[in-house]
């Protein structure tokens, strides 16, 4: 039952993520656009480029959306509302995430083209800068908890959440969890300036409509992590608390759509320059910081 | 339950078989490093597996898995430090090619 | 119990099968994704064996360590999508009668050892993570320092040894070359 | 593997891997339509680069085939989509020179304020294309709005949009990420020749894309000032040249730089004539530009010279 529960409001994020992105770019406010391009993308012709690798050219895209869906089941919307409450919940969602690198590269190479290989081998590099900042701070987060699993963490938030205990791990995690998320400005791999689509240029019709749909998903899990993590889960006055989750798990989402707008793409050497010069050095000091107020609070 | 101990075991002989097969008969140095990985791989598969059947109480055997991953690593590190700056020198990572290091 | 074997027995012949197709395909970049998710199927193994902790640890350092082994494997191949079919193997009865020998030592090994007593029931998760943590920075927190100490070291020494050698001339713009 | 390495050139970090072509354009979001850009890519950087362009306009009439002054002056007007008013008012002042007739104080004030409108619409395309580049949406809406709003505005409506072009400015200087994208990138060649427009003015002042940037920003002050004095814009219009013969120079700052237009008048009728456009010295900087940077770098490199294809005469 869990399963879904929390599987229809996964969907019903991506859709509404949908409409604010179709929103932000085409200025119109339609709930029925996302329905209508996916259907479009279905009706296209499914082009397949010259002599390409065709097991991985296939394989990227579903391997996109499971590790994406994956994440998600570590995450509760409520207390019991969570479809598998591992007792690693917060080293597992960086283990699916991980696997969206490999789909990148897969999707990079498969299709033999320029600008999709260029764009993989990008995400690569980029993962080698966010990684750490995405891995540290919920270091922090487990410390606080003394626990890695979920719920655990969202209940050691009730006084407090985690934003206002540690803001200096929630802008790091931010921060990384776009990057990680490949939303602009760190949208490297697929570039649309600079390699005209990069990773998604070689897909068409319904192999580009799974892609699209996965990034959204992907953009929600990070969300939902933040929240989790950060934002205090289901915490919240009045409401229930899965309206909370999803309320939060929304915002948090669409201002890491919105963000992008208002910002060039950061140049490669620059994130990798930045993330390691200052993002880890931060981070360990957030991890400091947080071991201290652990030890001298309790 | 020895029955699970077992089929464990034999795939980490199997795994390391096939690594020592790579190692072995690979001419580039990655393919080579992926044999030593695959050899690591079927390692861990027994440690895991004697920690689990054997001596669940001892956390020692985790430790150990630790290590071992530790050192798959810094086998990565150091073995991709060497190519580079091998294919920088010679522009070749092929060990056929590699008569220059014997003694 | 039989399901314990059953997991155990699925994943292993995927780790094994996608082992084999490590070297059997001639695409660089397919080999060290079939070696991740060979890997991936030694971590699927642990969490079958209810070693939740290791199996989540060796599913995501490996996604990253066999990424990094692809690209290596372009820059270092002059045909890594294949195409060419250049056989790159040598000494081949050699390596396949070694690996067959070891691989059956080490079977014959397991058959026939006598293992002594299986301890049903495994600690559950949470309780595993707390032990291994208390493990980690107890008694074994010497060893876990230097394998911290040990990475960093191998990590300064590979960089150390790849970066280019700066001559005089180009030495006073470190700026580029990072 | 020697054999195959061994000849293959070495790239700046020294390791010898395969190079790969790569055609940016004609048609690519990050580059103007109609150039097209081959670059050598060594992974992420560029080894060398060559831009050429395929919509450029021959420089020659056809023998036998003079075409009369007006027609003259809206093939070239509409030639040049991306600087139609320049080039308008470039033919009306050639051929009224080779005609011989005098300046007008209030037509060439009108015009020139025509030219400063189209000087400011013509860089909000230049950020619009810049926006579009980086990816940096709210950029490229917002002044792709107002290039379309000045366009055609008139001195009224230009002193209203004035404020608002004021804050895109200010907007600019406070976005962050932006600087760090631009600094340092696309720094010309100290022995360029046949440098004008922009790109020259921005010469002093570092010379990179940063640079530019700013000269262009200035530019959009400095026009709005003239315009504010000066009064309302008034398209090129020819004036009346019977049948005038003889021959006329002309040239005009446009937006990307000097261009000069000579041309020999016989009866009304344009016999032969000779352009000359700051684009197409700027082409050739590009190979320079390219090399050595990385993906991203180099073709913001080759964005901040602000290349209209359709100006390149080959």
């Amino acid at each position: 039952m869990n399963v879904v529960i929390v599987l229809l409001a996964l969907l019903g994020s991506v859709w509404l993520l949908a409409v604010v992105e179709g929103w932000t770019t085409t200025g119109r406010l339609s709930l029925s656009a996302p329905l209508l391009s996916g259907l479009a993308h279905l009706g296209r012709e499914s082009i397949v480029p010259r002599t390409p690798d065709r097991l991985f050219f296939e394989a990227a895209p579903i391997l996109f959306l499971i590790v994406a869906v994956l994440g998600v089941t570590v995450l509760p919307l409520a207390p019991t509302l969570v479809i598998a409450d591992l007792a690693t919940g917060a080293l597992f969602i960086n283990a699916a995430l991980a696997y969206v690198l490999v789909a990148l590269i897969m999707a990079g190479w498969g299709p033999n083209g320029a600008y999709a290989m260029i764009g993989g081998w990008r995400f690569l590099g980029q993962l080698i800068a966010y990684a750490m900042l995405i891995v540290m701070p919920i270091t922090a987060v487990a410390m606080r908890a003394e626990s890695l699993v979920t719920t655990v963490i969202v209940a050691s938030q009730e006084s407090l959440w985690n934003i206002v205990y540690q803001p200096l791990g929630f802008v790091l995690f931010f921060i990384a969890a776009m990057a990680l998320a490949f939303r602009a400005p760190f949208d490297l791999p697929i570039a649309e300036g600079e390699l005209g689509g990069g990773v998604d240029a070689e897909y068409t019709g319904v192999r580009r409509a799974v892609l699209r749909l996965a990034r959204l998903t992907l953009v929600v899990t990070l969300a939902a992590a933040t929240v989790v993590f950060y934002l205090g889960g289901w915490h919240g006055p009045l409401l229930p608390p899965w309206a909370w989750s999803l309320i939060k798990t929304l915002a948090v989402a669409v201002s890491m759509l919105l963000v992008g707008r208002y910002l060039p793409r950061i140049r490669e050497a620059d994130l990798m320059r930045w993330c390691w010069t200052l993002g880890i050095p931060l981070a360990l000091v957030n991890i400091i910081i947080v071991g201290l107020l652990v030890l001298v609070v309790s | 339950m020895t029955a699970v101990l077992i089929v464990a075991l034999v795939t980490g002989a199997i795994l390391f078989g096939i690594g020592v097969y790579g190692a072995l008969s690979q001419t580039n140095l990655v393919m080579i490093m992926m044999g030593v990985e695959l050899i690591l791989a079927g390692a861990l598969v027994n440690l895991v597996a004697f920690w689990r059947f054997l001596h669940p109480e001892s956390y020692s055997g985790q430790m150990f898995v630790l290590v071992v991953m530790t050192v798959m690593a810094v086998e990565m590190a150091v073995g991709f430090g060497v190519a580079i700056a091998r294919f920088r020198a010679k522009g070749s990572v092929e060990m056929e090619e590699a008569g220059d290091l014997k003694g | 119990m039989y399901a314990q074997a059953f997991f155990v027995a699925i994943f292993g012949l995927a780790a094994i099968g996608f082992g084999v197709w490590v070297f059997r395909t001639s695409s660089m970049v397919r080999s060290a994704l079939a070696l991740l998710f060979s890997q991936t199927a030694v971590g699927c193994m642990f969490l079958a064996m209810q070693t939740e902790f290791l199996g989540v640890l060796q599913i995501m350092m490996m996604a990253t360590e066999m990424s990094i082994m692809a690209i290596f494997m372009v820059m270092f191949m002059m045909d890594p999508g294949g195409l060419g079919g250049m056989d790159m193997t040598h000494q081949k009865r050699f390596s396949i009668g070694a690996g067959v020998i070891a691989g059956g030592v080490a079977i014959a090994v397991a058959l026939l050892a006598d293992w002594g007593p299986v301890t049903p029931q495994a600690p559950d998760a949470a309780m595993q993570t707390r032990e291994l943590g208390m493990e980690l920075l107890g008694r074994s927190m010497l060893i876990f320092e230097t394998a911290g100490i040990t990475i960093l070291t191998a990590m300064i020494a590979a960089t150390a040894v790849a970066i280019p050698v700066q001559t005089l001339a180009n030495g006073g713009d470190k700026e580029d070359s990072e | 593997m020697i054999e195959v390495t061994k000849d293959l050139p070495r790239s700046a970090d020294g390791l010898a891997m395969d190079w790969l072509e790569v055609p940016f354009g004609p048609v690519f979001s990050g580059l103007p339509g109609g150039l097209k850009l081959t670059l050598t890519l060594d992974g992420d950087g560029v080894t060398e680069g060559q831009a050429i362009s395929l919509v450029g306009m021959v420089n020659e009439v056809e023998e036998g085939k003079e075409v009369d002054a007006e027609t003259f002056i809206e093939r070239l007007a509409s030639a040049m989509p991306l600087a139609s008013v320049s080039y308008r008012l470039l033919a009306c002042q050639a051929i009224e020179r080779a005609a011989g007739l005098e300046e007008d104080p209030a037509t060439a004030q009108a015009r020139a304020v025509a030219l400063e409108r189209e000087r400011i619409a013509s860089h909000m395309g230049w950020l619009a294309q810049l926006g579009r580049q980086f990816g940096f949406a709210w950029l490229t809406h917002r002044a792709s709005t107002l290039q379309l709003e000045i366009r055609c505005a008139s001195g009224k409506r230009l002193a209203e949009l004035a404020p608002a072009l004021q804050a895109l400015v200010t907007r600019l200087g406070r976005t962050p990420l932006l600087k760090s994208r631009l600094k340092g990138i696309g720094i010309l060649p100290s022995d360029a020749t046949g440098l004008s427009g922009p790109v020259a003015r921005a010469d002093g002042n570092a010379g990179d894309a940063w640079g530019r940037l700013w000269q262009r920003l200035d530019e959009i002050t400095t026009s709005l000032d003239f315009i504010k004095a000066i009064g309302e814009p008034e398209l090129p219009v020819l004036r009346n040249i019977g049948h005038g013969s003889g021959t006329g120079e002309a040239s005009v700052e446009t937006p990307r730089g000097q261009a000069q237009l000579s041309l020999t008048l016989e009866h009304g009728q344009v016999k032969s004539y000779k352009l000359d456009t700051a684009c197409r010295h700027h082409i050739g900087l590009v190979a320079q530009l390219v090399e050595g940077r990385e993906l991203g770098d180099a073709l913001v490199a080759v964005g901040s010279l602000d290349l209209s294809p359709w100006e390149v005469i080959s």
